[in-house]
């Protein structure tokens, strides 16, 4: 049996977790330090992984199996694709960053007793949830997925309703209220999609018998295993639901926007970099890979709400007042991209939707942090209470102004090759909703100068004339991200080479070819 | 009663089975509709030794005993115990206070009772078999027992011991009652009583000296009404005064009666005294006794 | 040779990477070495000029292909160059007249404390647009093309403290992004079309006439709203009158020489495209013809001279559309009268910059008059680059706008004539325009000599030396900046008729294709009639504004008058729909996403709650109460059992 | 006679009880009742020991007695004490079970 990697390196942020919810209350900075050395060294084992995959092998490495609940055939099954592996790439590199990020956002206030352990939990959670998704990215187990996809859930709801932004308007109370309120909705909206995802969970093992996502693809494939049209297709939209829940797709989207507006910017980013990427994830492997007949035949409906989504979520963005709020929005139509792009059923669509995933989450990543240092320094989330702050940080600007040109897809930065691809992708099989799509560059244009023009330009307000510039941890968060930024964006090659072999399993799951060019298809 | 193999019993049993059957049903109603739980209690002590004796017709003769040493002897009496703890004579309101308790209950009492009685009626169980074998096998009834609870049912034998030990010390644990604050010196009582101002002596001792000195009977005062001062608490609390003011205003009477006659004097006064003793609690006084 | 194309980006790329990230120990050298790298690339694109001249015409074009950029199954982008005649004329372009200009700055830029910065981002944009230029395909181009807009925006906005450069630079990139959809679009109609989006394979497809016209056509349509963004055609066109915010060197180079030329480049580039689709070829003839007449309008207009300027670009570059619209007739010279304008109009704006540099940044002509005495380099100059523009003969705009005039007269029919017409009233009034601007500016009385309005004088460019209610002192300006206006003036004198005489067109002829119009009017009666509106125009201007004398205070003026100040509503019209609509919009949106969707989640949320909160009421607390349930519930459950039984 | 008619009043006298406990209110009461609706059980097993021939129906009758003398005993300590503590017997003085 050879070494457990996948395990260890979804154990390792586990075991940190614990260690550091254990550290004691004086000792706050050790915690901290501890947190970000769990998170680098999670970073170095999603690197082996990286390494140690083999694009051209079996579509399926590093597997483990070992049976868990025998009675119902529940395995605890792991195994990595290329896009599994780009994920957790994805999430291993930003983990450290939001912890950095999060130096100081759970220190505990003056009023709050010795006692009490905000920062231990703090990093304790952030880092529960980095095990979490990295071992949901990993999981062929439909129940091991299931109960991570669920699991995840109370860190981030202890996130989200305990560490809120200390930046808000109005009183502390309101602002508990608000907090709570948020970190509810954002549970319950979840648990809901969660449940009916159970129940098709539950109905998959009654048609299927087993849990195990290779097998009964295998099995599909095979015609072993014959799934009437409508079972599949009720199946099929009990997961999809859970997962547009948490992608988020319009109209299930509501929750983003509080969830991401209240808590602090960090935690927003785990949120919507990290997190949602579940969802999306899901969709490729499980949606697809399990119902290919269902997926087609929803295809033409998910396109148009994916349309919806990128179109309402950079309209609204434009409407926003809260910059946090107008991120989530933002992200909110980019993750109708990633939608888009995967059901498109095209190599480009999904190889794009596959990269849009990690370049969404390192430019939002990018774009959120530097807004949230942004919010600490003048203690609003309000775009009118900023003014002129180019002036007084230049740096800050210089790097605000990197992450929203990375939110609007600007060539030479990641997401520009991500999205053209998922247009790419869509057009070439649904040219009108290629199209339509397109405006969304336009507005994400005027969405992300707006918050600029707004913010950073134009003359300094009183509050902002002496804003710090970034200090020196901030740089170090920041600078690595746009790095990363530009080098996907003149260089993507890395990333493409995992990604492409497994969206040609994808394709040939869903038994779909590109449409060929009409040129070569007149000769 | 030796042989109880067939599918029929005995016009005697059937006999004891009509007559006692009803006294144990009135019993039991009698637990739940009479007001004071002292009567209650020996209502249902009397539903039980009608079970002891149905259970000695039944061939189960240990537990027939046991029923009466156990239940009616040691767990009735315990009731009875705690009955008399926390007040014997203080009777249930009969007013209900849960709107619409009384119907709902009803209505499901009737409801499980048919549906009890149905499945009863339902189940097929015609004949049967008595217990003559079963009871011969072992020698006996008693030793029949003997040989299940120490073999098949050793298991559950044992723990239930462990579970009477655990309940004893529960119920030591429930009602011990640790002292949790200093017990106050005289001198501390003295000065409360000052600070309160309501009544600074002792208070006065219970009893007519001379006629009755009960813990129970209230003092009188001069004018010859009872003091319910002189009463412990415990007593006033349960209404449990015995009142002896009229009997020795009775006597003063008497005695005045006699001077009157004596001396041929006419006192009205007197008369207004005795008007004045309230005649209260009538039947209390009778409970009391 | 092949290697060197790329040292032509990453010499400006390294320059813009360096001085932006360098921080402020740059400050002292960073515009130096940003001139350096410019001048750099200057040279190597020399070197492979003259290699190239070498060669013969066929085997001109160079490729250098670096590594692949998107490999995605079905899909392929490299990081490739290519390098033929036609990219050749844009590279000494932007090469040259941008190091002129970096060197120009170095004088303007002399007091503003980010001119670190300001070189940075001049650096980015010559990267860029060498990028755009260099491109082997499409997507790389589309790399450039957002990648000047990118730079133009950062240039626009380069005084950010003031409200009206930001709102312009991002007006600017948000028009510009409309076109881009529209490259992005034609790209995608490609893939699907051909299945790549490499030059050759696709031209070579379009010319082959292995797609449907229809296709092609819409992939023509989509490359003109592309163009129309970045070299600001109408519909497209307001971003250029604001994007004056920005200094004047990036007027020059960004907003008149080089980025918006740029939809010319992309139409001259896909000619095999455009010719496959003679529908399209309409559309853009007609964009360039009324481009070039409303360019015109509002230059007739405008007070601010380097909004004028703006003007007489935006109707310049219609005269290149109107050329790249009409085919091989027309390729050669919409190029030739882009590298021309080039340098005129170039010099045109460093000469407006160092007017402003000597009167502490007033842009308003009416307060400007006399000053040729003041400044007889700047006065020289701008009159040389005023006279090659008005297609003065034997200056360069003559050659090379007499040539567009024919051509569209050649285009033969109604449309031949319609179009000549257009383009001749054209001549006209940009005669008109430009010589009311030499008046106002060089010629008259002195209307400066009050202060400036202090009004006035806070709002305009704080530039190099603004002392914002201090008299201006007239004065010539540094050596750094008059070099380039001089350079700029030789251009504007002799390019026309080198071209002309040196075989521009035989040397575009590889790349664009060329084919002689046959014109209904006489080349000699096109050049006279050329020269007679010419002449008529700047008759009208000299008596309408050298014969009297110029108000301080701007007359109401006609209706069109008016209109044409205000860009012909152009910017009402986008105002009251797009910005006023698009806020109603996202409002009711806002208010619709807050009521009806998140509405339904907390209505739902809000009726649950509701109903346990009746449902609460059953748990009053009472054990008796709940004993009854449980009986009940024993009851329903023996029932139950029973039932099934029966059944 | 039949012995099914012990089962029937062994039902009578569970619903009594059963009844009992939903309209009483003294704890103690109402624990008495509970005694009887255990009692009622008791000769339901009897009553099937007898009708299968079987000590095992006898044997469990015997285990609930013990069982129910140990919750007597606590039960009644848990009156006592509340007693103490509230002065009161009566199960609905203690209603804090509702939100």
């Amino acid at each position: 049996m050879s070494f457990p990697l996948l395990t260890v390196t979804a154990a390792v942020p586990a075991v940190g977790a614990v260690l550091t919810a254990a550290v004691p209350a004086a000792r706050r900075t050790a915690a901290k330090w501890l947190a970000l050395l769990v998170s680098l060294a999670t970073l170095v084992l999603a690197a082996v992984v990286f390494a140690r995959f083999e694009p051209g092998g079996d579509r399926y490495q590093l597997t483990e199996s070992h049976a868990w609940i025998k009675d119902f055939g529940v395995r605890y099954e792991l195994g990595v694709d290329g896009i599994g592996v780009a994920l957790i790439g994805l999430t291993a590199l930003l983990i450290p960053f939001i912890v950095l990020a999060g130096w100081h956002d759970a220190d505990p206030l003056e009023t709050q007793s010795k006692r009490w352990r905000p920062t231990q939990g703090f990093f304790a959670l952030i880092l529960m949830v980095e095990a979490m998704v990295i071992l949901s990215f990993e999981a062929t187990d439909v129940f091991l997925f299931y109960i991570l996809f669920e699991a995840m859930l109370i860190p981030m709801y202890f996130l989200i309703g305990g560490f809120g932004d200390r930046a808000h308007s109005g009183t502390d109370e309101n602002a508990a209220a608000q907090r709570s309120y948020a970190a509810v909705k954002f549970l319950l909206y979840n648990l809901a999609g969660g449940l009916i995802m159970l129940a098709a969970v539950i109905g998959l093992y009654v048609v299927a018998g087993n849990f195990s996502l290779t097998e009964i693809a295998e099995a599909r494939a095979n015609g072993q295993l014959d799934m009437a049209t409508s079972t599949e297709r009720w199946l099929f939209l009990g997961f999809f639901f859970a997962f547009a829940v948490k992608a988020p797709l319009w109209p299930l989207h509501t929750w983003l926007p509080n969830a991401m507006g209240e808590a602090t910017a960090p935690v927003a980013v785990l949120i919507t970099a990290v997190v949602d990427k579940v969802g999306t994830f899901a969709m490729l492997r499980f949606c697809l890979g399990l119902f290919p007949e269902a997926s087609k035949w929803a295809t033409p409906a998910i396109i148009v709400l994916a349309l919806i989504s990128i179109v309402y979520g950079a309209l609204l963005a434009v409407g926003q007042r809260d910059i946090k709020r107008l991120v989530a929005y933002a992200s909110i139509s980019h993750f109708g991209f990633i939608i888009m792009g995967i059901f498109a059923m095209t190599s480009q669509g999904q190889s794009g939707a596959t990269l849009y995933m990690v370049n969404h989450g390192i430019s939002t990543a990018a774009l959120m942090l530097v807004a949230g240092f942004l919010i600490s320094r003048r203690g609003s989330r309000l775009i009118a209470d900023y003014g002129g702050v180019q002036k007084a940080a230049p740096v800050l600007a210089g790097t605000f102004l990197i992450g929203g040109l990375a939110t609007l897809s600007l060539p030479g930065l990641a997401p520009f090759v991500s999205e053209f691809l998922v247009l790419v992708g869509t057009f070439a099989r649904y040219p009108v909703a290629g199209i339509v799509a397109t405006t969304g560059i336009v507005l994400a244009a005027l969405y992300v100068l707006v918050l600029y023009q707004r913010t950073m330009t134009g003359p300094a307000k009183e509050e902002t004339r002496n804003m710090p510039d970034l200090r020196a941890r901030e740089l170090v968060v920041v600078a690595p991200l746009i790095a990363v930024l530009i080098l996907l964006g003149v260089y993507p090659q890395p990333l493409t080479d995992v990604v492409n072999p497994a969206v040609r399993h994808t394709m040939s799951d869903v038994q779909q070819k590109d449409p060929s060019p009409e040129v070569e298809a007149a000769k | 009663m030796s042989v109880l193999a067939a599918s029929t019993t005995s016009t005697g049993e059937a006999v004891q089975f009509w007559v006692l059957g009803t006294v144990a049903v009135i019993g039991a109603l009698c637990t739940i509709l009479l007001r004071k739980a002292v009567h209650s209690a020996l209502c249902l002590a009397g539903t039980m030794i009608i079970l002891a004796v149905f259970y000695l017709a039944n061939g189960a003769y240990f537990l027939g005993v046991v029923q009466i040493v156990v239940y009616t002897g040691a767990i009735m009496m315990l009731f009875l115990f705690v009955v008399m703890l926390v007040g014997v004579t203080a009777a249930d309101s009969v007013k209900e206070t849960i709107k619409g308790q009384r119907w709902w209950a009803a209505a499901c009492a009737l409801g499980f009772g048919i549906l009890l009685a149905g499945g009863i009626g339902n189940a097929s169980l015609t004949e049967f078999d008595g217990l003559g074998t079963a009871n011969a096998a072992y020698g006996g009834n008693v030793e029949g027992i003997a040989a299940l609870v120490f073999t098949k049912y050793v298991f559950a034998f044992e723990i239930t011991g462990a579970l009477l030990i655990t309940a004893a010390v529960g119920a030591m644990v429930l009602t011990h009652r640790e002292r949790t604050e200093r017990a106050r010196t005289q001198r501390e009582l003295a000065e409360q009583r000052v600070r309160e101002g309501t009544h600074l002596p002792p208070l006065p001792a219970p009893g007519v000296y001379a006629r009755h000195n009960a813990v129970d009977i209230a003092g009188l005062l001069p004018d010859g009404t009872p003091a319910d001062l002189t009463v412990i608490s415990t007593l006033r609390k349960r209404g449990q005064i015995r009142d002896v003011s009229g009997e020795a205003l009775a006597d003063l009477k008497a005695l005045e009666q006699r001077s009157e006659e004596r001396l041929g004097r006419d006192r009205e006064d007197v008369r207004d005294i005795r008007d004045q003793v309230p005649d209260r609690d009538r039947d209390e006084e009778e409970a009391s006794r | 040779m092949d290697n060197l194309i790329a040292l032509l980006v990453a010499a400006p790329l390294l320059g813009a990477a360096v001085l932006l990230t360098g921080g402020r120990r740059l400050d002292k050298a960073g515009h130096w070495l940003g001139t350096l790298l410019a001048a750099v690339s200057f040279v190597i694109g020399l070197v492979l000029f003259a290699d190239m001249l070498g060669k013969s015409a066929d085997d001109r074009t160079l490729h250098q292909t670096l590594y692949t950029w998107i490999p995605v199954e079905g899909f392929q982008a490299d990081i490739a160059f290519q390098l033929d005649q036609l990219s050749m004329t844009f590279v000494l372009l932007i090469t040259g007249v941008g190091t002129l200009i970096h060197v120009y700055s170095i004088g303007y830029m002399e007091h503003d404390e980010r001119r670190r910065r300001f070189f940075g981002y001049l650096n980015l944009f010559v990267a860029a647009m060498l990028l755009l230029v260099l491109a082997d395909n499409y997507l790389l181009l589309y790399f450039g093309w957002e990648g000047v807009g990118l730079a133009s925006y950062l240039l626009i906005g380069f005084w950010q403290h003031k409200p009206s450069a930001a709102t312009a630079a991002k007006k600017a990139f948000l028009v510009n992004r409309v076109g881009d959809m529209g490259l992005s679009i034609a790209i995608m109609l490609m893939f699907t079309t051909f299945g790549t989006f490499a030059f050759g394979p696709v031209l070579d497809a379009a010319a082959g006439g292995d797609a449907s016209e229809g296709k092609l056509t819409a992939v023509a349509l989509m490359l003109l709203l592309a163009a129309c963004g970045k070299s600001a055609q109408v519909p497209l066109q307001s971003w250029l009158g604001d994007a004056m915010e920005g200094p004047t060197p990036v007027s020059a180079l960004i907003h008149a020489a080089t980025m918006v030329t740029a939809g010319v480049y992309l139409i001259v580039r896909s000619a095999d495209i455009f010719n496959a689709a003679p529908d399209a070829q309409l559309v853009v003839t007609v964009v360039g013809a009324v481009t070039l007449l409303f360019g015109a309008i509002v230059g007739c207009a405008k007070d601010d001279i380097k909004k004028a300027l703006a003007g007489s670009t935006m109707s310049q570059i219609g005269y290149m559309v109107l050329a790249a619209g009409l085919g091989p007739i027309g390729y050669a010279f919409a190029i030739m009268h882009l590298v021309t304008h080039g340098f005129f109009k170039a010099g045109l704006f460093l000469g407006a910059g160092s007017v402003m540099h000597g009167m502490n940044d007033e842009v308003d002509m009416r307060k400007y008059g006399g000053l040729r005495k003041y400044m007889p380099v700047t006065f020289v100059t701008f009159g040389l680059g005023y006279l090659a523009i008005i297609g003065f003969p034997g200056l360069s705009g003559f050659f090379s706008k007499d040539k567009i005039i024919e051509a569209a007269f050649a285009k033969g029919g109604t449309e031949g004539w319609i179009l000549g017409a257009c383009a001749l009233l054209g001549a006209a009034i940009t005669a008109y325009y430009m010589t009311r601007v030499m008046i106002m500016t060089f010629f008259g009385e002195k209307r400066w000599q009050p202060a400036p309005d202090p009004d006035k004088a806070a709002s305009v460019e704080p530039g190099a030396d603004a002392h914002p209610g201090e008299l201006p002192h007239p004065h010539e300006s540094p050596k750094s900046m008059t070099l380039p206006m001089i350079l700029l003036a030789v251009g504007s004198v002799g390019a026309g008729a080198f071209f002309e005489y040196a075989g521009f067109v035989e040397w575009l002829e590889p790349v664009t294709g060329f084919e002689h119009g046959h014109s209904p009017l006489s080349a000699a009666a096109v050049t006279t009639a050329t020269v007679v509106v010419m002449l008529l125009g700047v008759g009208v201007a000299y008596l309408q504004y050298g014969r009297r004398p110029v108000p301080a205070v701007a007359p109401r003026g006609s209706l069109l008058t008016r209109a044409a100040r205000r860009d012909l509503l152009q910017d009402d019209f986008n105002h009251v729909v797009f910005v006023r609509g698009g806020t109603h919009l996202t409002r009711s949106l806002v208010y619709v996403d807050h009521s009806l969707v998140d509405g339904v989640v907390n209505g739902t949320a809000a009726s649950v709650g509701g109903l346990s909160g009746r449902l609460r009421k059953l748990q009053n607390g009472y054990a008796r109460s709940y004993a009854v349930s449980m009986f009940g519930g024993t009851a329903v459950l023996i029932a139950a059992t029973l039932l099934m039984r029966a059944v | 006679m039949n012995p099914v008619n012990y089962l029937y009043l062994a039902a009578l006298l569970f619903t009594i009880g059963a009844t009992g406990v939903l309209i009483r209110r003294n704890a103690i009461v109402l624990f008495m009742c509970v005694e009887l609706m255990l009692n009622a059980c008791n000769l339901a097993f009897v009553a099937f020991s007898r009708m299968h021939g079987n000590l095992d129906g006898q044997v469990i009758a015997f285990f609930t007695m013990v069982v129910a003398a140990a919750e007597v005993v606590v039960g009644l300590a848990i009156i006592v004490s509340v007693f103490r503590a509230r002065h009161s017997a009566s199960v609905d003085d203690a209603s804090l079970m509702k939100l």
